[in-house]
């Protein structure tokens, strides 16, 4: 299990080839990355800062993994989440879920998303166009 | 001693980060909100933790915890 | 959208590193590698062959993206799958799905692979620890 | 001309792997099958294709037509 929070830019793909697992013990590996777009609700979108709960972020997105580790048959789990000024184009979330079969994989890393969605201390300031800031009111789909 | 804390749009509107009282009362957490946050009514959306735990406005507060206010999460 | 069928050994985090969209126009990425195990249904399995209906194939998987994108608000997806030889640890399928939202990422993910793992015409034939061959008898969950 | 294709485990129950026949009348899949593969009842299991667009037994063949037999798949 990995859990870390981040102000720097990061590239998922080398987080995801550097986590290797034993090689012939797992079958299915299922990822998301959320990734900062450049509009929201209509409007272009800048600039965003990610505020957090330094601390009960990683708790919190420890016990979802901790959760996700004992419900489903899935051999680890992985999430990074940046903090701090960020850009479009740039990674906010990467979720990933090792498992000996598809189902188990795809449900873990679902729900790890999903409810870090719902419950991690983390906040959204958007800067648009006109230099206008404004918290981001709620998390989306 | 206990330790109070705001984030994100929840700090603005109360104006206040981070303050610290110090209370002889074992007191809940609404009660904690209406001794700091003079005249402001607590959010009906506003989200609790006790220690980095979630927890609610009836749940009492002892010396030395850590108490966060703070609106709906937007993260991922 | 891309469709790939190979006979070599592929890094699945490189073909994704070198897909890019364009940077902000997307916020999910949802993606599902299934990587060859060492055992199966309780035996020790040393190689496997993976037979194809060549053209057919590259077919069913185009279909099946087509009707992805139709079907949900995505902008890209990508399925590489590999055939002929493979050993424990290769990977044997990719499938990635972008999006501006995550629900629609996930679905079309979760939708492609398992239309590929009920319909595309690939087949499994296991080589055991004492040499024997076994075609593999149903797709797993 | 009608091209027939066996694959995997089906390949080998059957022997064949490739084979094509002549044809002046218009032949049901079933009827094919019964033609090429003497004596083996057609699996209940079986998976059909024609010119590689899924089919079933009872789907017309014409000439110039590519017709595939096959067990359940097992990709990915």
């Amino acid at each position: 299990m990995l859990v870390k929070i981040t102000e720097n830019e990061f590239n998922p793909w080398k987080y995801l080839q550097n986590h290797e697992l034993q090689a012939g013990k797992f079958g299915a590996t299922a990822t998301f990355i959320g990734t900062m777009r450049d509009y929201n609700v209509g409007d272009t979108v800048k600039s965003m800062f990610l505020e957090h709960y330094p601390n009960m972020t990683e708790k919190y997105l420890q016990q979802i993994s901790d959760i996700a580790l004992q419900r489903w048959d899935i051999l680890d789990t992985l999430i990074i989440h940046r903090v701090g000024e960020i850009l479009p184009g740039d990674n906010i979330v990467l979720v990933a879920t090792w498992a000996g079969h598809r189902t188990p994989a795809f449900d873990a890393c679902r729900f790890l998303i999903e409810e870090l969605k719902a419950k991690a201390p983390f906040w959204k300031q958007e800067t648009l166009i006109d230099d206008d800031t404004r918290w981001v009111a709620n998390h989306s789909n | 001693m206990i330790k109070i804390k705001f984030f994100a749009s929840l700090r603005e509107e109360v104006g206040k980060n981070e303050i610290q009282i110090e209370t002889s009362e074992k007191l809940t957490i609404a009660k904690i909100w209406n001794q700091v946050c003079d005249g402001i009514p607590l959010p009906n959306h506003v989200l609790i933790a006790i220690n980095m735990e979630y927890t609610n406005q009836n749940a009492i507060v002892k010396d030395g915890d850590e108490v966060a206010f703070f609106p709906p999460v937007t993260g991922g």
